[in-house]
Formats: structure tokens, C-alpha cells, sequence
């Protein structure tokens, strides 16, 4: 089949370094889906959600240069990270809308002999490949249907704030709707779009933790064997701090969080290695070879 | 031209003087081409005033008149009376307006008084091309259509039909009655809403004077003021009217079961059923999407059981045309839809209700009896009422809905006196405005509800405390405290604002009113004309027009239906003078107007191949004028050398 | 008795009104015994000096055509003004401006720069244009100075009467000469030689739905020989332009250019033809309202074709 | 006005919204440029171009129309019409050199008396910028 559509892929930091496995997994599953993720050449720091408040305009000139760059190629702009895909658009309506800031960008650009007209788009790779690639082709591809491995469909707080544009705000579907196509079901998770704690972990950690036990808890309590997220930093309060919040609430929780990326290869029968499963601190594995073999 | 014109700029008081040099203005307007007198005065539409322009009238054989001075809106018709009273055709008048668009608006003395004189001989330039005209007079048809049965059509329509004229009530639902038929009790008295309606309804079903039209529409209104003609959809009810006596055997040996309507889902009804025991009119309906016979074929039950043949599966839909010469329009409000605010969790979560359906659960003849209960059927320990879902909220709707503040602390009351649960309201502010209403207010705060002040961010069911298992808890920044309270409730009560009907705009259209930016149907004037429209003969009343309670509605039906009555007893109304004049010597048949026309006033004549001109039917919008390329259609009272003289005066 | 004396006169136009009057054909024999013809450039020899030699008022009547272009037009109108008892514009560009007038869509030195510059077929290296003033060794050279307006004759002179028209049909001429001629004259200022009703009160052409959903040029289309041309998307001047004609073009399916201008009650023939065309536009979102308008390529060149100089613009802006 | 360029605007109100709008910008007491002279017509459905031609050819620097918003004319769609009239003759005028912030078409309901305001005010001040027209000087240049 012909390629779907073309993307520049914008990787962002945190995928670099810890969260490999999100950036693995992307790629394998848009392969499999003719998605072509062309990495985008020469990108830079997305500006950072920390930076926007410190040094808003150097933090839009950053920003504004990955687009520029998206814009040269043609191509729009897709992120696995949502932390960049606000900070990505955050620059990019601002640009729209404030014709001054849009010309001291533009100045600073033109000094790297770049410049940039406002038409690049910039989307997670869940909303691509839930209203591009659809229901019908997703399904095609499924080897392993996950049956009735129940999964709570966590988007954090920012794939829908503040724009609202892709999915309702406060209670988005989006994933749900994946997860059934994969075969997989979709607990019900009220706490879907609630904080995770974010930077907190590193600044008030007891704040911290007990916002990311609340939606431990949630899962839990809505029978949810696993956690499928779409934010590295979502997914590494979720995963990498279950024994902390063990520790200090005296719970018990083991909790395999996954990508919505590695539960899309698992279905579509690509090896757990290849998606970069089994690396992670919350052991997926039991979990997954129960499941698998339901299916066998 | 030996036009002797009189100009009088006028202080306002100081309105005007303050920021236009009315006497220079004045001296100005002197020296202006046959100009016989030019004046400044304080108070020009004082009696003093009027008087000096009739002396002058009389002693100078002024032939026309200028009055510099407020907005035509508001005194054209006073100088105009003036002038013919001295003897002067009204039209040989012309108003100049140095106030609302020229004094008013800046405080540049020098600008101000420069434009000021600008405007001034524009209308002294346009005055001398002024022709006088006779204002046509056309009989006011008695009858009276009032759209909507809801409190205040019904109010209207007893009012008119009262004083012995005929009304033709039409109302969409298959019985009049409105939400106030939905309600238990009524604030701040809380009398019981069908104690004091139903008796209206049922003289409404019985008054000689009211022809009530139900389960119909009005598809279609033309015509001018005194003179319309209402075009009405009338559904089939499949039940005779004329037959029916209601006994309602049809309703119990029907088989079929579905949500009722009138109880917001909560209850069911039959396929042929009343919305409710007092419906007015008492005869069934039978509801095609559910009736086994429509839908399967087979069943006539009701046909069976009915003692006077009354049910009629042939009834087909009918369009009636009814000549009327006025109109109210009381077609009321929609409810806000709580389930778009998400963090509310409408529909999803099942103890989370809307103020209406808490009405049916607390009426006496509702789905509970009304008792007051969860979905599991048992009662609520903890209430919440939550203000101002939907109103004064920028993602929704800005505006205050002003009848929820009321009716969220009488259901605090009635949960208050039915069961044991603690209340807790959440209001942004508490607003009781209304006579004995800030009374009420009192008597709730002793009825120990906990008031918390702050917009409730959002309503989950995820606990986080063991204390909050199984429970709706509440979030919201208690802005009195200064602090963020999870509050856990059995039931959450959303006091949904009031909104336009999803068909205003249709509405609108179809009587050519106008609506105001939030979509409610736009009043003559907020303050001295509130329930007339721009479309004379047209008026408006209650809800349709803005958020209304009851006692404001029930004014407003009143005061609609005085003001068509005057309309009546004057028997005539004027037509609208402005209206076009085809000359047909000029026209050249090229058939361009009547395609334009909006009223279909203009047609063209095949044998003399020109058009021609209903004089009665044109509204004076002048389009036919802008646009025949023949130059021969002229509007009277705007003519193209009036308008012509203006513009070149004011623009040079 | 003395036979009434006429002129003919040829400002800026192509000069075809006076070919016209050749159409009045046999009854041209018929006239020239009954009037004597004292100046017609295009068909005898005459001198200005034989014009500037005659007293005042000495013509009876001067057929003017041409609008008024340059200082030599000028100069003509008003002598033939000082020399006739009546001055008649004759034809579209004495009464409008006509064609010559589409000139005050550009001004004097983009007209120079295109004729003596930039056409293709000009050698002009040194970029020399035509000046008023010349020194030669036999002395000064003149020509006469090129305006950067065109305007009407009676925006020069006063004028008596008006003949529309590009060219004036042969039979309305005639009619025009014999009125004229029979002394019982019309009041100053008329317009004569032709009807005081629009084009489509003669035009054949069905009027069946006035509504416009697309316009197309007339080279885009062949046109319903039986149907309105304005229902067909083409834009025709008939309802904002006097009759008059016979609507001639109209016969050969061909769109009404004005040429016989305004009604009486108009102050300016293309504002209102603006006005009825835009009317009917068959739209009410911004959009398909914005895509009708711009069907009209070229609004001067469609609604001022023949009459720009007597619009109430005029002109373009610089 | 020491020597400050004021702009002359005609403003053709229609009466049911824009005019009444206008007032009520007055009786609310906003503050806005009096640089319009107002033209109260029944209905924008009036305005025959002839009478915006015949503003700017006499010595207005600009022309403003004021109408109902789409839907709310008083007269069903009598704005429509000159909706239809405006883009046309702002192509026209465009044609003629004149810029498009000296001619404009703007919806005003009754109850908008600020978005009256501010109307006139950036047109004022949009005009103020473009400079005087003075057309009829500028025809009458002949050589």
C-alpha cells in the first residue's frame, strides 16, 4: 500500500534519553501504518513549557524555529510528546494572532536565513493516527487482539489544554476509542485528563506523589491491569515512581504502564523487543505473556 | 424657490450647549439659502418651545422647519405635530441631530460645533426638496394571534379575549401550559405552580373569545400592522377534538410504553397519552414514533376501546391561513444542556440531575410520587444545588439567567422539608432582587443551608479520602475561605440557565423581528418600549425576550396585551409614508424590482409592461429604488433629490 | 430666402458620428438643397481660418462630435460656440466623453510613456515625447497640448442639445436634422434622437427568471438567442442605458455597451447599472457575493464604457 | 483643529440598527471622533451607489455604511442587497484608486453602540492617515 501521509517528526528531548522506548515504538507502528515519520532535520529544544515562563520571547524563537524548519519541508509538524506539542502551538497562535511578535521572530529567524508564514500544523501522533489513519485501517493490521486486557486510558493535562481543539478538554475519547479498535478494553477512568504530578516530583515531592497515587488508585479501583499513556513525563510518574508512592503511602500498587504505541504493536504482533517493552521498572511481562497466551 | 424655512438649534438643557455653541450654530444656519429665521432655545420640545415655532409659523408664513436638536427617534413625531398643528405639513419637516451623535460624543467644543452646523445644513439643504404627504390610514383587524401557550401566552390571551376580542392561541406542544406546568411549588411564596395555573388553563380550553390551536406552528406571517395573515401548521393528533369528551380509556388500554416528556425521561407515558391529568386540551395525542399501528401495522387498540369514535388514523396535517391584526409572540426559552459542561459529569454520572428534573422528582403527580430520590431509590443524605450552570460563564452563556438564584434556594427549601439531607448551594453571587425575595434568602439561611460561595470547578466521583467512597464529591474554591473544598454529596442539583430557543432565529424570520446579540427576540427599547418590536403590531412577552420568572412574565403577557388592545380600539393605524412610487411613464419594463422586493409589493403588468406598486403592502426599505436603472421609482419622504441635497451639503 | 447654414465638427473621436450621418442616404440628396453646409472635415475642405473669418452666430446649427481631448478641442468648441446660434453634441463622445474618455483610467504621462515608449513597435531610444513648443531653424513648431482629462463638450461650452449614440443610428439623425430644421425647437438641453426609456423597453430578448448565478464574458459563451443576455451572465448595459437604437446590438445577440447613455432620471449610468446587476447577484454569503463581483473584470471599461467623462468620478485617481 | 487633517465622513445609517446603535453610543455617553455626518435612510437597501459616487465626487473623504447584521434586517434581507451592491462597487472603486478603508460596510445592531463607536473611530483614524481625497480638485486638473 502507498504511503499515507507524509509528517515531519519532531522526537523532542525526552524520548532521547529515558523514554527510547516511546520513540521506538512510534516509529514501528507508524512503519506498519504507512505514517512516514521523516525525523526533522537539525530540530532544536521545543522551548520547554518551563522556559515559556521564564523567557517567553527566547522561548518562542526556539519553538519557532522547528517550525520554521517543518514549514521548509513542507511537511506538518507531528510530536509524541505533548509537552511540546503545547509549547509548539502555543508559538504557533501566538505568531498567528500577535503581528509584532510575529515580526521580531521573524528578524530573528531571517538572521539563520529562515523564515516562517504560519501554515505548518502541529498534532500528536494519537490524534494522527486516530482521525488520519482511522478505525478500518488500524484493524486491518491487528495479529493479536489484546481480548480483554482492561487498560486505563490516561491522556494527562495537556494533549487537550488549553486549545480543546482535538478532543473535549475535560473528558477526551480518543484513546478509548483506539484501545477498543486494538481489541483492548478502556476502563473507566474519571481522572483521564487529571494532573500527574508533573515537574512536581523533582520540586514538592509528597504533592507530587500523592496526585500520581490518586490515579494509581483510579485504575485500580476501576480494574484497570495496565495504564496506557501518551506523555513521556506522565509515564514516568505513572511507571518510575510506583515504589516511591509505595513507600510513602504504605500502598502496594504494580501497575505495568505502557505507551499507547507499544499497545498498538503488541496487537499488531511486533516483539515486545522491538517496542522496547520489558525495559521498564513496573514489569509488563506477566501481564503480557498472560494476555498473549489467551490469545495463542 | 421661495421657501421660507424656520431653523431652531436647541441647548437640550445643557446636553447639547455644553460641547456645540448652539448660538453660533444658529447665527450660522441664518445666512443659509432661504432660511427666514434661525434660533437657538434651552428647551425646544418644552411647551414654550413648540409654541415659538408656531408663532413663527403664523406671524413669519414659515413654509418648513428645522429643529436641530435630539434624535429623530425620540422627537420627530413631537415637531411633527407641532408643525401641522400650525398649519405646516408634518413632512415639510426635518429634524437635525446635534445631540446623540454629535454633542454627546465628544467633548471637542470646536469639532463638535463644526459637525453640528454641517448636519444642520444638510437637513436645511434637504427640507427645501421635502414634499408634503398624506399618511394613509388602514383598519386594524380585532383579531389577535398570541404564539405560545406558556404563562405569559396564556396571560396575554385571557387578558384580550376578556375585553371581547378573538384570539387565536397557538402553542407547539400538544398542551398549553409551558414549564410552568412542569413546576411543583413557585418562589419566594411557594404556592403550588398548579394550583394557580391550571385554573387559568382551563379558561383559556373554555373562554368563547379563545380558538386554541395546539400541537400547531405558525409557518408563515405577511402582511402589515392591522392587516397580517398568520399561515398555521396544525400536526395531525390522530384523536377528533370535535369528539374526543377525554376520558382517557384510549391512554389506559394502550400497550405501548415510552419516556414521557413532560417528565424530562424520568416517567414513562403511553404512545396515545395528555402530557399530564389537566392538560388543556384534554384530548390525546397519539405519538407516530412509538404507536404500535404506525410503526407495526397492527394494534387500533385505542380506536377499539373509544366510546365516541374519536380516534382517527387518517388525519393528515393541515394549513390554515387566519387573518389577524396584531401579534404576540410568548414562545419562552430553551434549558441549558448541562451535559456540554463535561467536569459536571451530566449523564454520566446518575445522581447528578437537572432543576427540572428535580421539579418532576418533588412533584406530587411525578414519576416518585414526589419524593425525593436517588437513582437507587433511595433518599439523598447530602444535597448539592449549583448556581449558575450555563449563565455567566464566557464558554456559554455570558449573561445572568436571573431565575435561578430563586429557584436553586427554593429547592434547597423543598429538599429541606422533604427529606433529612443537609443542603449545600454554591452560588458566585446570591442575587434576590425581586419582591419578598431577599426575604426568602433569609428564611434559607435559617433553614441552616451551608452556602458556599464560588463557581464549582467540578463534580467527580473519584474518592480520595475514604470519607468520600461511593459519593458525588464537589470541588470548588470556597472564595470566602480562601480555600479549595471537596464537599462529598448523594445528589448534585444543576440550576441549568434559561437559553433562546433553538428555533429563535426561524422565529425571527418568520415575523421579521430582530434579536439581540445573546439571541433573545430584540424589544423596541430596553426601558420605554420592552415589549413592543421594530415590526409594528408585532410584540413580544416573557421568556422569548430575556430570562423571566413568573410575576415578570405574566407582567409582560399584560402589558403585550394592553398594547395590542389600543392598537385595536384605535381602530386605524397609519401606513408607513416613506414607502416607494413607481412612475410608470418612466418605467422601462426591464423587470429588476419585482424580483427584489421582500413583500412582494411590486408586480409587473404584462399588458401595460411596466410594474406596479401595492401601496398597502410596501414597507418603505427602498431597495427597488436603489436598484431601478431607470431611475423611475422614487421613495417618498426619501427621494432621490432630498437625499441627493443632503449629501452634497454634507459633504462639501 | 437663404438656406440655414450647418457645420460638422470632429473633436477627439474617431469620427464616425460623421460617417454616420452618411446613412442618412438618399435623404441626404433631399437636404442638400435645403441647407448649405459650411464646414465638414471629413467630407469637404475647409480652413479654420475660414471658420475664425465668419461673424458671430453666423452658423444656424454646428453638429459637435468628439469629447474634448487637447488645447486644438479646446479652441474649436469655443469658437464653434461664438460662430453657431445652436451647438449640438453629436454622439457619444460630445455628450459623455465616449471611448476617447476611457483615457481618464490613466494619466497624460502613462499615455505618452505607452505610445511613445513602451509599444513595441516604438524606436525611441532618446525617449522623446511631443512637445507643444519646438525651435526649429525655420522658426517655432506648435501642436497642441494633450490634456491629461478627457471631458464632455458641454464640460468646455454651453451646449444646446445633445445626440447620443456611437455613432447616432442614421434614421434618429434625421429625425434629429428635421426637427431642427422645422424650427419648432425642443427645450434647451434636450436630448434628442432618442427614447426616453431604457434599452430593454425595445430589446426582444424573453425576461423570464432576474436572478444572475455566474457572470461570463461574451467570449466565454454563446448565448440563448431568445433569452435576456443579463439571465445568461452576460452583462448588458440595456437597463441603465436609453433606447433609441432599435437595440441593434441586441438583434446580432450582442450585450448592450450604453453607448446611448443615461436615463433622464439618472445622474450617472453606470453607478445604477452597478446597482440593478449587483441586485440580482444570486448570493448571500460574503464569499459567492465576493466571486460574483469579481465576474466583472473590468467594472470602468464595463459601466463608464462610452461615458466616463461625464460620470461623477470622471477619472481615476493617480 | 490647528491644521490637523479632520476627515469628512458621510455615514449612511440604516434606522432600525446602525442609527439606532449610533444613538446609543450617544446616550451611553462613548467618545468617539464626530467626524461623521450621519444620513438616516429606512433600510441600507436604499443607498443607490449614485449617492456614495456623489459623497466622495463633492468632498467627503470617506463613506460609511451602517447596516443590520445578516439575518436581522427589518426588511428580511434588505442588507443582503447591499452586501451585493458593496463588493461590486468596491472593485469599481478600487478602479478608480480610491482605497478601501475610505469606503466601508460594517453591521451594527441596535444594541451595539461601542462597536459603532469603535467603527468610526479606526475608520476615522485609518482615513486620517490616508490624507485628505479631495477629489474634485484632483478631476478638475485638466492639463
Amino acid at each position: 500500500m502507498e504511503t499515507q501521509s507524509k509528517f515531519s517528526y519532531y522526537p523532542g528531548c525526552s524520548v532521547e534519553g529515558m523514554n527510547k522506548a516511546y520513540d521506538k515504538s512510534a516509529r514501528v507502528v507508524c512503519d506498519a501504518l504507512k505514517v512516514d515519520l521523516a525525523e526533522l532535520n537539525d530540530w532544536n529544544c521545543c522551548g520547554a513549557s518551563a522556559y515559556m515562563s521564564i523567557r517567553e520571547l527566547r522561548a518562542h524563537l526556539i519553538s519557532a524555529r522547528n517550525l520554521a524548519l517543518a514549514e521548509k519541508e513542507r511537511k506538518d509538524l507531528v510530536v509524541v510528546c505533548p509537552a511540546c506539542l503545547n509549547t509548539l502551538t502555543k508559538t504557533n497562535h501566538y505568531m498567528a494572532e500577535n503581528p509584532q511578535l510575529k515580526k521580531t521572530i521573524g528578524t530573528a529567524l531571517k538572521a539563520a536565513d529562515l523564515q516562517y508564514f504560519g501554515s505548518v500544523k502541529v498534532r500528536h501522533l494519537l490524534e494522527v493516527i486516530v482521525n488520519d489513519v482511522g478505525e478500518n485501517e488500524i484493524k486491518a493490521r491487528i495479529k493479536n487482539s489484546l481480548k480483554d486486557l482492561k487498560v486505563a486510558p490516561y491522556y494527562g493535562c495537556q494533549l487537550t489544554r488549553p486549545f480543546g481543539e482535538v478532543d473535549d478538554p475535560e473528558f477526551p475519547t480518543m484513546l478509548d476509542n483506539l484501545l477498543t479498535w486494538i481489541g483492548a478494553k478502556p476502563v473507566n477512568y474519571p481522572l483521564k485528563a487529571k494532573c500527574c504530578g508533573g515537574m512536581l516530583m523533582m520540586t514538592k515531592e509528597d504533592v507530587g506523589l500523592s496526585l500520581t497515587k490518586n490515579l494509581l488508585e483510579c485504575a485500580k479501583e476501576n480494574g484497570a491491569e495496565c495504564i496506557a499513556t501518551i506523555c513521556p513525563l506522565c509515564h514516568m510518574n505513572l511507571e518510575c515512581y510506583q515504589d516511591n508512592v509505595n513507600k510513602h503511602f504504605g500502598t502496594d500498587y504494580h501497575i505495568p504502564v505502557l505507551y499507547f504505541t507499544q499497545l498498538i504493536g503488541l496487537a499488531f504482533g511486533f516483539s515486545r523487543k522491538s517496542l522496547g517493552i520489558d525495559d521498564e521498572l513496573t514489569p509488563s511481562k506477566p501481564l503480557l505473556e498472560k494476555h498473549l497466551e489467551v490469545i495463542r | 424657490m421661495t421657501e421660507k424655512i424656520g431653523v431652531y438649534v436647541c441647548h437640550c438643557g445643557t446636553n447639547i450647549a455644553r460641547t456645540v455653541d448652539c448660538k453660533s450654530v444658529a447665527e450660522y444656519a441664518s445666512h443659509l439659502p432661504n432660511v427666514a429665521i434661525a434660533r437657538d432655545y434651552q428647551y425646544t420640545c418644552s411647551d414654550p418651545g413648540q409654541e415659538m415655532i408656531r408663532k413663527d409659523i403664523r406671524e413669519l408664513g414659515l413654509t418648513r422647519v428645522v429643529v436641530a436638536s435630539c434624535s429623530p427617534l425620540m422627537h420627530e413625531s413631537t415637531f411633527r405635530r407641532t408643525v401641522s398643528s400650525a398649519g405646516v405639513n408634518p413632512f415639510l419637516f426635518q429634524m437635525a441631530n446635534i445631540r446623540e451623535q454629535c454633542s454627546w460624543i465628544t467633548n471637542d467644543r470646536e469639532l463638535a460645533t463644526e459637525r453640528a452646523k454641517a448636519i444642520v445644513t444638510g437637513a436645511v439643504t434637504r427640507v427645501n426638496y421635502n414634499e408634503p404627504l398624506e399618511v394613509k390610514k388602514v383598519p386594524v383587524n380585532p383579531d389577535v394571534l398570541v404564539v405560545g401557550g406558556g404563562i405569559t401566552g396564556i396571560e396575554a390571551a385571557l387578558q384580550i379575549a376578556d375585553s371581547g376580542r378573538k384570539v387565536w392561541l397557538v402553542e407547539k406542544e400538544p398542551t398549553i401550559g409551558g414549564y410552568m406546568a412542569r413546576f411543583d411549588k413557585t418562589f419566594p411564596t411557594l404556592d403550588c405552580a398548579a394550583c394557580i395555573l391550571t385554573p387559568k388553563m382551563v379558561s383559556v380550553g373554555q373562554h368563547q373569545n379563545i380558538e386554541l390551536l395546539s400541537y400547531s406552528d405558525v409557518i408563515g406571517f405577511s402582511g402589515y400592522v392591522g392587516n397580517f395573515t398568520a399561515k398555521i401548521r396544525r400536526r395531525p393528533r390522530y384523536v377528533d377534538e370535535e369528539k374526543c369528551n377525554g376520558c382517557g380509556l384510549c391512554e389506559e388500554k394502550c400497550p405501548l410504553k415510552a419516556p414521557s416528556e413532560f417528565d424530562s425521561g424520568l416517567g414513562k407515558r403511553k404512545a396515545i397519552y395528555r402530557p399530564f391529568p389537566q392538560a388543556v386540551p384534554g384530548t390525546p395525542v397519539i405519538d407516530k414514533e412509538h404507536c404500535l399501528y404506525f410503526t407495526k401495522g397492527a394494534c387500533r387498540v385505542c380506536e377499539k376501546f373509544c366510546p365516541k369514535g374519536a380516534i382517527d388514523f387518517e388525519q393528515k396535517e393541515r394549513v390554515m391561513e387566519i387573518p389577524v391584526g396584531t401579534a404576540i409572540i410568548a414562545t419562552g426559552f430553551d434549558l441549558f444542556d448541562a451535559g456540554k459542561i463535561k467536569e459536571y459529569g451530566y449523564g454520566r454520572l446518575p445522581n447528578v440531575i437537572t432543576s427540572l428534573e428535580f421539579e418532576r422528582l418533588t412533584h406530587a403527580s411525578g414519576p416518585t410520587a414526589g419524593k425525593i430520590l436517588m437513582k437507587n431509590g433511595k433518599p439523598p443524605e447530602t444535597v448539592a444545588i449549583i448556581h449558575c450552570v450555563g449563565s455567566r460563564d464566557h464558554n456559554y452563556n455570558e449573561y445572568c439567567s436571573r431565575v435561578c438564584c430563586m429557584y436553586s434556594l427554593k429547592t434547597a427549601h423543598l429538599v429541606h422539608e422533604k427529606t433529612e439531607a443537609k443542603v449545600y448551594e454554591f452560588y458566585i453571587d446570591m442575587r434576590a432582587f425581586g419582591k419578598g425575595y431577599e426575604e426568602f434568602y433569609k428564611r434559607l439561611l435559617e433553614e441552616d443551608v451551608a452556602f458556599v460561595r464560588g463557581r464549582v470547578a467540578e463534580i467527580t466521583d473519584v474518592a480520595q479520602i475514604p470519607s468520600e467512597k461511593g459519593k458525588l464529591v464537589v470541588v470548588a474554591e470556597d472564595t470566602l475561605l480562601g480555600m479549595v473544598r471537596r464537599i462529598p454529596v448523594d445528589m448534585v442539583v444543576l440550576s441549568v440557565g434559561l437559553q433562546p430557543r433553538n428555533d429563535a432565529l426561524d422565529v425571527a424570520h418568520t415575523f421579521s423581528i430582530s434579536r439581540s446579540r445573546d439571541g433573545f427576540f430584540l424589544e423596541k427599547h430596553p426601558k420605554l418600549a420592552p415589549v413592543s418590536t421594530a415590526a409594528d403590531g408585532i410584540f413580544v412577552a416573557g421568556a422569548c425576550q430575556g430570562p423571566k420568572d413568573i410575576p415578570d412574565s405574566v407582567a409582560q403577557g399584560g402589558a403585550a396585551a394592553a398594547n395590542v388592545l389600543s392598537l385595536i380600539d384605535r381602530k386605524e393605524v397609519e401606513l408607513e409614508p416613506s414607502i416607494a412610487i413607481i412612475d410608470e411613464d418612466a418605467c422601462s419594463g426591464c423587470k429588476i424590482c419585482p424580483s427584489l422586493c421582500p413583500y412582494h409589493a411590486i408586480e409587473f403588468d404584462e399588458k401595460k409592461q411596466v410594474a406596479v406598486l401595492t401601496a398597502a403592502v410596501c414597507k418603505g426599505c427602498g431597495v427597488c429604488v436603489a436598484a431601478c436603472p431607470s431611475g423611475a421609482i422614487e421613495q417618498q419622504n426619501f427621494t432621490n433629490r432630498q437625499l441627493l441635497a443632503e449629501v452634497e451639503a454634507v459633504s462639501a | 430666402m437663404t438656406n440655414p447654414k450647418i457645420a460638422f465638427n470632429w473633436a477627439a473621436s474617431c469620427g464616425g458620428c460623421e460617417i454616420a450621418v452618411l446613412e442618412l442616404g438618399t435623404k441626404l440628396v433631399e437636404l442638400k438643397d435645403k441647407i448649405d453646409i459650411v464646414f465638414w472635415p471629413v467630407a469637404l475642405d475647409f480652413k479654420y481660418s475660414d471658420l475664425e473669418a465668419m461673424p458671430d452666430k453666423n452658423i444656424d446649427v454646428t453638429f459637435f462630435n468628439g469629447a474634448i481631448q487637447n488645447s486644438e478641442n479646446e479652441h474649436l468648441a469655443h469658437l464653434f460656440r461664438e460662430k453657431s446660434k445652436l451647438l449640438v453634441a453629436f454622439g457619444a463622445c460630445a455628450t459623455m466623453g465616449g471611448i476617447p474618455a476611457l483615457a481618464n483610467t490613466k494619466s497624460k504621462q502613462q499615455i505618452f510613456n505607452s505610445s511613445y515608449k513602451e509599444t513595441p513597435s516604438t524606436d525611441n531610444p532618446q525617449g522623446i515625447f511631443p512637445q507643444p513648443k519646438f525651435i526649429v531653424p525655420e522658426g517655432e513648431l506648435t501642436i497642441p497640448e494633450f490634456y491629461n482629462t478627457v471631458r464632455t463638450l458641454d464640460q468646455v461650452v454651453d451646449v444646446d442639445y445633445y445626440v447620443p449614440g456611437c455613432p447616432p443610428v442614421g434614421p434618429q439623425i434625421g429625425k434629429v436634422v428635421e426637427t431642427i430644421l422645422s424650427g419648432n425647437l425642443p427645450p434647451k438641453g434636450a436630448v434628442l434622437g432618442a427614447s426616453d426609456k431604457s434599452l430593454c423597453h425595445e430589446c426582444k430578448l424573453e425576461k423570464t427568471d432576474r436572478k444572475i448565478s455566474k457572470l461570463v464574458r461574451t467570449y466565454e459563451t454563446i448565448p440563448d438567442p431568445k433569452r435576456c443576455l443579463l439571465e445568461q451572465g452576460i452583462v448588458c448595459m440595456g437597463p441603465a442605458t436609453r433606447g433609441g437604437c432599435g437595440a441593434i446590438c441586441l438583434d446580432a445577440v450582442s450585450p448592450c455597451r450604453g453607448c446611448y447613455g443615461p436615463l433622464p432620471n439618472v445622474i450617472d449610468q453606470g453607478a445604477k447599472m452597478l446597482s440593478a446587476l449587483a441586485s440580482l447577484f444570486d448570493a448571500d454569503s460574503e464569499e459567492d457575493i465576493q466571486r460574483l463581483a469579481d465576474g466583472v473584470v473590468d467594472p470602468i471599461g464595463t459601466f463608464y464604457r462610452f461615458g466616463l467623462a461625464r460620470s461623477l468620478l470622471r477619472r481615476t485617481k493617480e | 483643529m490647528q491644521g490637523k487633517f479632520e476627515p469628512k465622513i458621510v455615514g449612511f445609517l440604516c434606522r432600525w440598527c446602525a442609527y439606532t446603535g449610533a444613538d446609543l453610543a450617544g446616550t451611553s455617553r462613548m467618545k468617539y471622533p464626530p467626524n461623521v455626518n450621519p444620513v438616516r435612510v429606512n433600510c441600507t437597501g436604499r443607498i443607490d451607489p449614485t449617492l456614495v459616487l456623489k459623497a466622495l465626487q463633492n468632498g467627503a473623504d470617506g463613506v460609511l455604511i451602517g447596516g443590520c447584521h445578516p439575518g436581522d434586517c427589518h426588511y428580511t434581507n434588505g442588507n443582503m442587497k447591499t452586501l451585493r451592491r458593496f463588493k461590486l462597487l468596491q472593485n469599481m472603486l478600487n478602479q478608480f484608486g480610491i482605497e478601501k478603508e475610505r469606503v466601508r460596510l460594517e453591521w451594527v445592531s441596535a444594541s451595539e453602540g461601542e462597536r459603532y463607536a469603535r467603527t468610526v473611530e479606526s475608520m476615522t483614524e485609518e482615513i486620517r492617515k490616508l490624507g485628505p481625497l479631495n477629489w474634485k480638485r484632483m478631476v478638475e486638473v485638466i492639463a
